[in-house]
Parts: C-alpha cells; structure tokens; sequence
C-alpha cells in the first residue's frame, strides 16, 4: 500500500469548476467504483474515484471544492503527483442483464467508468445524468458513443428532461435489471427509498470524509450503519444498508 | 462449539473472551461500537476522549511500512461529553472501556467524570500518545505529572483504573508507583513515535510528520514489556501491540496478560475478522489441553 | 559502471560509498573482516570490544520474529587488545570504525587507548547494548554517566568519536551534551530490548530471555532519530536500522543519514550481498538525476 | 524460521556414548549435509546434521560430550524437542557417476544420510567409515544394505582394515568421481591435501562452534578463510576452500 507515482498527462477543464485530470500511472486493477488517495506531499490526501483507468492512464473527474481540488486544478503537464490503492469495493458488474447508470454531480464518475466496461462486454445500458442546467452536461456524449442509450435531467430544463433523474427511475424501473446510482446524499437516499420500494437489485456509491482509506480511523462511517465507505464501499448493495439498518 | 473457556475477568469485570478492541479503533459513531460488539470482541475501548471534540490531522494520517504501521490521526474525537451517545446502541451486557486523553490533570478529571456512567467498566488513562504535543509522552516522561493526573482520576472514580503504557526508559517504577496509588491494571503498549519517507517523493508520508509504529514491528517489545511487568506484580494486564494471528495472542497471555488488544489487525480487514482470532485460539487451547485461557497466563515464566 | 558518485565523507574520513558493516557482525576474525571490506561495504565496524574477552551467551542467541530478529549475543568478543591481529588481514586503503563497550568509565578509556592503530578511523562507543547489564542502557539512561564516558574517551583519542544512541527518552539532549564535550557524530541505532515467546514450547527463545530487537521492525524508528538529530544538529549520522532494501538506504539519507549500517540484512546472506544494496542505491540516484549521494543527504527536510 | 516440535520415537544406545535419536517432525526438504538446531528450552541449543530423515522421521547420530547432548541422552518416548532448519548447504549429489563416501566418528552421520539418496537413484558408491576399534562400528551395514561396497578402518585392527581411511583414498582414488568427506578437523585437512594433490572433486563437510546458525555472529568461522560453517558450509567444495585461502 505504498504510493506511485503519476504523471499529469493533462488537466482538461471542463465547465466551470470541473476538471479531467488525465495521469499516467501504474496501478493494481482499478475497477469502476474503487477509489484511490491522491497524495499532494504539503497539501493533502483525498479520495477520489476516477472516471476511467485503461492501459496505465487514468482520468480523474473532479470538481474544485477547497484547497486540494483548487491546487488540482493548478497541475501543469509533466508534474508529479502520488496515489495509492485502488480501496473499496467496486461495483459489481456482471456479463448480462439491463442495467441501469443513474447519477448526478462529478458523482457520475465512477459510472461512466461502468458504461466502459459494460460496452465492452456488450451489456445493455442506459445512462441517466442529473444536472443544474445545459451548462454542467457531462458524460453524456460519451455515453452514446459507447452504445448506450443515453438521457440528460436538467433541473432547470434548459437542455434535456426537466426534472430529477429519479423521475426516470420511477416510470421505467421495470425495464432493468440492475441499478447503479451514485450522486449527492440526497440523491443516493431517494435512490435508495425508491429500489427497496419496487425491490430493485441495486448499488450506490456514497460519499464521507476519508481519511485513513483503510478502514482503521472510523471517520467515514455511514451514520448509523456502522459501515464503514472505505472499507465495506465507497458501493454499497442496499440489500446490504438495508441489513445494517440503513435508514434514509 | 467445545469444552474450551475463553472467559476471563479483568478487575472483577467478567468477559467473554479476552479480545479487546484497543483505543482508538473505528468507533466515531455509536453504531460502529454496536457493530463492534456484535463481531465479538469481550470488551471495547473508546477512542481517546478530551474534554472537547477534536479534528484531529489532514490526511495522510497513516502509512505503511515493511514491519507495521504509522499513524498521526491526532487523538480526533468527538469530545467525552459525547459518552452517552456513543454508547447508545450498545446492549446491557456489553463491557467498555473509556480511554481519557487531556493535556491537565483537571482534563483528565473531567473525562473520569463523565465516564461514570453505568455502562462503563473500565476507565484507561491515555497518557502515552506519541504524536501529540502535551497529550502524550511527554505526560508519561513525566513521572510526577503522571501521578499528579492518576491521583485526580483514582479520587473522582469507583472505576478500576488502567494506565496505557508507553515505551519510556522509567515505566517500570512508574507501574510500581501507579500501584500504591490505586491503579488496577495496565494496558501494555501505545504506538512508538516514527517516522516514514516516501521514496517516490522524498517527503515525510504523514501530515504530522511522524506518527506512532503499531503492528507487527512492536510486537516483541510489548511482549517484553508485558512479560516484565507480569514477573513484578502479578497485575491485570491488557497486551496490544502487533496481534495479529493466534501466535501472538497466545506469545501475550503465555507472558502474562490477562487480556489482548486488537488494533492494527483492522488495518483493511472488517472487524468481523475478530472471529478467526477468537476460533484459533479456542482451537491453540484445545490442540494443547487447556481447559481455560485463564491458565494460559503467564506459563512463560514457569521453570 | 555509471557518472554518479557514492562517496562520502565522515568526519574527514573519505569512504568509497555509504554503506558500512554494523557493529557487531561476522568479525571474529582477521578474514571476516577481509572478506568483508571486498564484499564492497565503505567501511567496517568492529564487535564491540571490551578490555577482556567475553564469552558471550549460550544458544539461542536469535530468534526470528514476524517483523524482525531478536538477539542476545551478549557482547562476546575477542577483547580490545586483539585489535591489531582483527584489522591485520585489512588492505591499507581500508576503512575501520572500532566499536567500544564496557561497564566503566577506565573500560572505554583503555579501549581508546588501544584504538589509537594507524588503521583505525573512528571510534564509536556502544553505549546502548539492550542486553547486557551494566554495559548498556544502563549507561546511555544516565546523561552524566555516558558523558564522563565520552570526557574520557574523546581526551584520550584523537580519532572522530561517534556514539552509538539507542532509544531513550533523553537522546536528543544526550546528542547536545555530547557534542558540546567533541563528539563527531552519531550512529543511530542500537537495538530495542524486546523478547520473544515461542508457540511451541511456550518458553522465551533466547537464553538470556530478553534480546535487542532490529530489522525491519525498528526502521521507522531509527529513521526518525536520524531525521530528529540532523533537523536540529546537522551533524555525521550513521543511520542503522532495517536496512532491507535500497528503499530503507534512500529513507536514512534523506532523512539526513551521510552513511547507513547494513546489520540484519545479513540474516542467511552471504556479506557480498551487500553488492545488491549498493546497485540499487546507484541505480536510484541515476533514475532520479542525481550526480550524487551527497545531494540526497537530508532533502525530506527540505520545503 | 521458526521453531517446530518434534516428538523422540526413540533413544537408541550404540555403543558406549553414541544414540541415534529418533523424531518425529515436519520441517522443510533436509537433504545430507544441512543441518539443524536442537533446542531444549531452558538447556542450550546445539547444531547437528541428520543422518537420515524420510517421511517425517529423522535420525540424529550424536555422541555425548557435554551438557546437551547428555540430556538429550536421557530424553524418553513421546518427549518433546524443538528444532529448526534445515540450515547450511547440503552436499550436492548426482544422479550418475562413482562416489566415494569417506569418514570418521559420528562424523559419518550425513555420509550415511548421503548413501541413502544415491542408492534412490541407483549411482554406485563406497563407504569407507574410520574408527578406533570394531566397539565402534557404525553404519557399515546399513551402507551394504544400501547396496553400497562398504570398508571398516580400525586404528588398531580389531576389525576391518587396520589403518586411517585415508589410506583408502591414497590408493584408490582414481576409481572416484566425487568425494565426499566428514570427521574430525585432522581428517578433514587430510583428506583436503590429499584430493587437492590428485585433483579430485571433493566435498568436506566442517564442524565449528554454531552460535546463530544463520551467518550474523561469526562464531563458526573457518579460521583464516573468511568461511562461515553455518551459512557458506558446513559442507564445502575443496575449490571453494582453495579460493578462499584455506591452508590446513
Ligand atoms: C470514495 C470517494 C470518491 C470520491 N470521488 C470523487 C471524484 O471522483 N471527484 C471529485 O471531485 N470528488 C470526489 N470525492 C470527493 C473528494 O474527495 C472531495 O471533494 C475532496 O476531498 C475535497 O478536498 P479539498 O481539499 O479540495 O476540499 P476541503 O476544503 O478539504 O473540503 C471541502 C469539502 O470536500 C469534502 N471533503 C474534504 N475532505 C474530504 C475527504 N478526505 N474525503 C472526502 N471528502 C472530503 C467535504 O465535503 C468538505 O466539506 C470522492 C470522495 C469519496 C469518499
Ligand atoms: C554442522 C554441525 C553438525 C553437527 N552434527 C553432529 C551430529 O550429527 N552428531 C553429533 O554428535 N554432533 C554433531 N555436531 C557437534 C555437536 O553440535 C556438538 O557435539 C554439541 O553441540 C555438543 O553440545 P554439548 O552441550 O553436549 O557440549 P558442550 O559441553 O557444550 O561442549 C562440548 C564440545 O562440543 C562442541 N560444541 C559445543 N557447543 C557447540 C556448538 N554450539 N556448535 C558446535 N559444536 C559445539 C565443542 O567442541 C565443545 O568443546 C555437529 C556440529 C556442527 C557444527
Ligand atoms: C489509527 C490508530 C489510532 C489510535 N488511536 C489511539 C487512541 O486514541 N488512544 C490510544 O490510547 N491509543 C491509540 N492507538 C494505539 C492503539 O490503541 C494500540 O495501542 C497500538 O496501535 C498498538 O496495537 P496494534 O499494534 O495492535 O495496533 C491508535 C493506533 C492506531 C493505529
Ligand atoms: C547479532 C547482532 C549482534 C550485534 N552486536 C552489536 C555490538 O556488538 N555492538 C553494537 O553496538 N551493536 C550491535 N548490534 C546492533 C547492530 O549494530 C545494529 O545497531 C542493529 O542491529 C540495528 O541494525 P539492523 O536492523 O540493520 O540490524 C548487534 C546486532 C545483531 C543483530
Ligand atoms: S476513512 Fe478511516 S475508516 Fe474509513
Ligand atoms: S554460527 Fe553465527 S555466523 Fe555461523
């Protein structure tokens, strides 16, 4: 669980306070939902769960939030920064099956990481991405071109669907046999209330402070749960939230 | 499951094995000290409480090394008033063990105070912690400091009180002297103040710089300490320091501790992963004809 | 072989490159030591010597643990005035640091004395044997002790004088007293008391029961003596301690180290092993654009 | 490197101070040549080399003179030892060629060992054992048994050959491919000069005083050479010892 190094390949601002951070890096297979530290020596550690990692490049998604991110988002071509893992339980992905990507915020990442590796495997899907406003589309272009059907909420409507995208959830849960969600808190509970509802087989990615990233510090426990996003996630089966009384 | 009993009593509080979760352990929320009481453990420590919340260090506040691990997470807690809460979810039967931290003795005071709750069993003095300025070893270097902080504690509890026990050049005139003031029993040992370079980097891993080494690498020193301890006085002893397989546990308890802490045991692990270390010592006793853990303790001194 | 420099300087002393046999490592004889100074190492430590001969313990002498070894050699060695036949087999160009112990005050002026040999160029004093009573702990424990000691030696010899430091909880003022008294630098460190248990026999491995614990385990803790001294003295270290790998090398210099131990490394290795050490330090410093070795001393402290 | 029980199966008496030590135990491959450390916690623990150990069954050949090997005398059935090993380098044995198989006192141990492998594998050899008188016959039937041509040497001609095995070599040597040699220190530095003088390819199995069995304390050097019994040994090649400046 030593750190390696990864070299900036490019640092691709996307809209506004969203970057691409593209590295060159030798990591252990990193699945879809699997996260890593990134290491700023002076700065700071922070998790993130890239949006893509192939042939030794991986692509962070990652939205200036505080100092880490905003010194991210300062990463000349050619720096160096430290990573270690991959940690956590990735999303459990089969070979067959409809499957449904459902978030919203940079939270996509880790699903358009999935569309990936279902493409490949040809599987089914279709990717719903919840957003703002036109501004703030994502993965949805890549999306399409990776097979899938694709479809954007806008809260707003200036692009798109009006609306959440659990709106889509609750008129067309029938077609799918597997939901991938991950987004905001909010989100990821109405996500939740909805799959136990109608019984869908369903995993959610969810976010806390992590700081040991090793399961030792307790600091990104799910209230209440006693899961811990580290360790037992950051992708939870929400028959296994349920179990340990998960309770949005 | 077979004749072998694990159970054991510390201080006059019986438990039900001799697996103890060490301080400082995943326990931010009451809901992972319920979990952890569920995955088997005879007894649970708080994390270190200071009479009010600390967030502890930026991350990274852990690294690993060849021999062991190294943290720096800054005695971050969320304060002893938060006692109540954190025990909510905990059953009637369940035993705990608070760990105090402070940097005066009237904040040692306090979290005696507050810990007199009914479901606390044992209160255990955090005067060892090697990574932060005037909350550690600088208490413990301190003989007199010390006893200054185990005469307030001792005064204002009924609680059994148990030192956690740092390596120091002096700790063992300071267990003799804890002794004549009322302490019951030692926990045996914190982490040891280190240091880790990243040779990617050439940067200190940790934001603190150093952190304490737990693990495997001081392993064999907490043994010794525990073992020394044992041969003088015979007290209640909680070994922690590098468990991490039946060896070790049963290296602790042959040396002469009553009890065994788990910590970075955890280090990527669910902490139902107790249960094997709770079945393989019940199997090390069988295998060996003890009917008892409790007759396990201290065969090493045995001639 | 490649453009990058591993020599060093200690104290005037120039070395052929970092790496220096540890003290107490196959040297009971002339053609130990040889065998050595070819393996490659850029300076050889002696067994600590004491004015007579010592026998030393009984086996068990080491015991393996998970995370290092255990040993209780008990400072056997063929005494100081063998010095001229131990060294005898050495080339001229040869390096040599004379390891010192004893249990008073005249002990370590009599091995000064007999140290003072053409082909000697350090003389270190052991003052941290964790397993020997009265002739190691027992002295670096006590500050004053350790600098009459020092006075004596240092009046005695016109060599650098280095001195061995193990863990205590005083050694940072330990190292501004002796320098203050003409010390040259410090070899940082010795082994930590510690024992091991065995699961079979449930019997203390060692004869002698305790033993110094080293390797892997106590690396982390040496690295951070080493980076503590060099922060606030900038002085000659010697970092010993786990030295594994070139990872453990690259550690102790950028912590500060100007040279690095090599001890139980050697655990089932022949002494040429040390080549590998020294490829992978040379290939390091290529890959990271380093001229030197000397230009890696001490950068994790730099901001 | 840690230790393992072994149970004593059996105590043989041979002849006046020499036992064979039977146990029962499970370390690693020990071929002829490595060997073990005895350990009796609380009396001292001391080096020997097996002379036979197949299925979990080990032989030790040991002679009392001293502490722990009279304790070790007077050890029961179903008494517990503790060892650990194997250690050193073993002789290294052939599928083909002539061996010639020489020594003296319990020395034989490994040689007779070393039989038992080369008859395995069907490569023709001779066991030549020297000894003060026919009281002290050791494994000269079991070598017959093996297969083997096998030679007595008493020093007073109670049976056998009166004389030093060495004579064996001086006038036999050309018939051999391989040597292989162990007994005391005058022995050895025998049966040295001698195949140094007709070139032969021989290995010479060493005692000294093992301390740490594994190359750190230096206590089993061979004087002079820089050789560590315990770690470069016991068993050397004599070229190797040439290299290394041995002069007996
Ligand atoms: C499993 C996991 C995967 C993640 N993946 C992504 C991703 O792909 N893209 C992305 O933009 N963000 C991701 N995050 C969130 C990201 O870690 C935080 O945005 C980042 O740590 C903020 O650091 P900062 O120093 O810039 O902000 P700070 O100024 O330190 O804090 C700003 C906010 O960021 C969050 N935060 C701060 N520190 C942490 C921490 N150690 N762990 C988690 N959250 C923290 C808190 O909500 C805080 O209020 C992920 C978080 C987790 C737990
Ligand atoms: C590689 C090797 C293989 C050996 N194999 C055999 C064997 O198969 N059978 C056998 O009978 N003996 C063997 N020996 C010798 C055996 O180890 C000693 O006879 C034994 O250690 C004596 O122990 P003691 O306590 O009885 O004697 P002590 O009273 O301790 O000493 C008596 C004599 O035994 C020798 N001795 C003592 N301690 C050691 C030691 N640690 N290492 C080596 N020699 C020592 C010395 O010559 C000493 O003078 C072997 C030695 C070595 C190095
Ligand atoms: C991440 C972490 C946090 C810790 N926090 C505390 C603490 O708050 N109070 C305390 O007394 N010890 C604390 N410790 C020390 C442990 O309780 C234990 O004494 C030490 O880790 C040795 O045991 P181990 O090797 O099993 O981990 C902590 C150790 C670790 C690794
Ligand atoms: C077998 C053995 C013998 C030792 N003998 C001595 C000694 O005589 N004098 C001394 O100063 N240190 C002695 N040491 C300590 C080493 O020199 C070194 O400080 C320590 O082992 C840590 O380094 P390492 O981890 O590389 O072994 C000895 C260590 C070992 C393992
Ligand atoms: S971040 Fe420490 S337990 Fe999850
Ligand atoms: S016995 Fe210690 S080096 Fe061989």
């Amino acid at each position: 669980m030593n750190y390696v190094k990864a070299y900036v390949v490019d640092n691709i601002h996307v809209y506004r306070d969203v970057y691409h951070l593209i590295l060159r890096t030798e990591i252990e297979r990193l699945l879809p939902g699997h996260f890593i530290m990134i290491w700023i020596p002076e700065v700071e550690e922070v998790p993130m769960a890239p949006s893509l990692y192939r042939d030794g490049i991986m692509r962070i998604t990652y939205k200036v939030v505080g100092e880490t991110t905003g010194y991210m988002s300062r990463l000349d071509r050619g720096e160096k920064i430290y990573i270690r893992g991959p940690l956590g339980k990735p999303y459990k992905l089969n070979g067959y099956g409809r499957y449904l990507l459902i978030g919203g915020g940079v939270g996509v990442a880790p699903l358009i990481y999935s569309a990936h590796i279902l493409s490949e495997r040809g599987v089914e899907f279709t990717y719903v991405e919840g957003v703002p406003n036109s501004n703030y589309e994502m993965f949805i272009d890549e999306a399409i071109s990776l097979g899938g059907e694709a479809l954007l909420y806008t809260e707003d409507g200036s692009k798109g669907v009006k609306g959440y995208p659990t709106e889509y959830l609750k008129t067309n849960y029938r077609y799918y046999d597997y939901i991938l969600a991950c987004g905001p808190d909010e989100f990821n509970r109405a996500v939740y209330r909805l799959c136990r509802e109608y019984g869908l087989n369903c995993q959610i990615s969810f976010e806390r402070i992590v700081k040991c990233g090793v399961g030792v510090c307790g600091s990104c426990v799910l209230e209440g749960t006693g899961l811990l996003v580290c360790l037992d996630g950051p992708v939870f089966n929400i028959s296994t939230l349920y179990e340990y009384g998960y309770s949005p | 499951m077979s004749g072998v009993s694990l159970e054991i009593e510390l201080s006059g509080i019986k438990l039900r094995n001799p697996f103890i979760l060490a301080s400082g352990f995943i326990d931010d929320d009451p809901s992972l000290l319920s979990r952890a009481w569920k995955a088997g453990f005879g007894a649970l420590t708080t994390k270190s409480l200071t009479p009010k919340p600390r967030e502890g260090y930026k991350p990274p506040i852990i690294a690993f090394t060849k021999a062991g691990y190294l943290n720096a997470v800054g005695l971050s807690n969320p304060g002893v008033d938060s006692l109540p809460r954190l025990l909510s979810k905990l059953p009637r039967e369940s035993k705990v063990i608070v760990s105090i931290a402070g940097s005066t003795v009237d904040d040692f005071r306090y979290g005696a105070e507050k810990s007199n709750l009914d479901n606390v069993d044992i209160i255990e003095l955090n005067l060892s912690c090697p990574h932060v300025k005037s909350m550690g070893m600088d208490i413990i270097h301190d003989i007199s400091y010390s006893l200054d902080i185990i005469d307030a504690v001792v005064s204002t509890s009924d609680k059994p009180v148990y030192i956690k026990l740092g390596l120091t050049d002096t700790y063992l005139s300071l267990v003799s002297k804890a002794l004549d003031k009322g302490v019951s029993g030692f926990t045996i040992m914190n982490t040891i103040k280190a240091l880790a370079i990243d040779t990617a980097s050439l940067k200190p891993i940790l934001s603190n710089v150093y952190g304490g080494l737990s693990g495997p690498a001081i392993h064999p020193i907490a043994v010794r300490m525990v073992y020394e301890v044992y041969r003088e006085y015979q007290v209640p002893i909680i070994g922690v320091g590098g468990v991490m397989d039946w060896e070790d546990v049963v290296e602790f308890i042959a040396a002469g501790a009553s009890a065994v802490g788990v910590g970075s045991y955890l280090f990527l692990k669910p902490v139902e992963s107790v249960k094997d270390l709770i079945n393989d010592l019940m199997k090390f006793l069988e295998d060996n004809g003890y009917g008892n853990v409790v007759d396990l303790r201290g065969v090493a001194h045995k001639k």
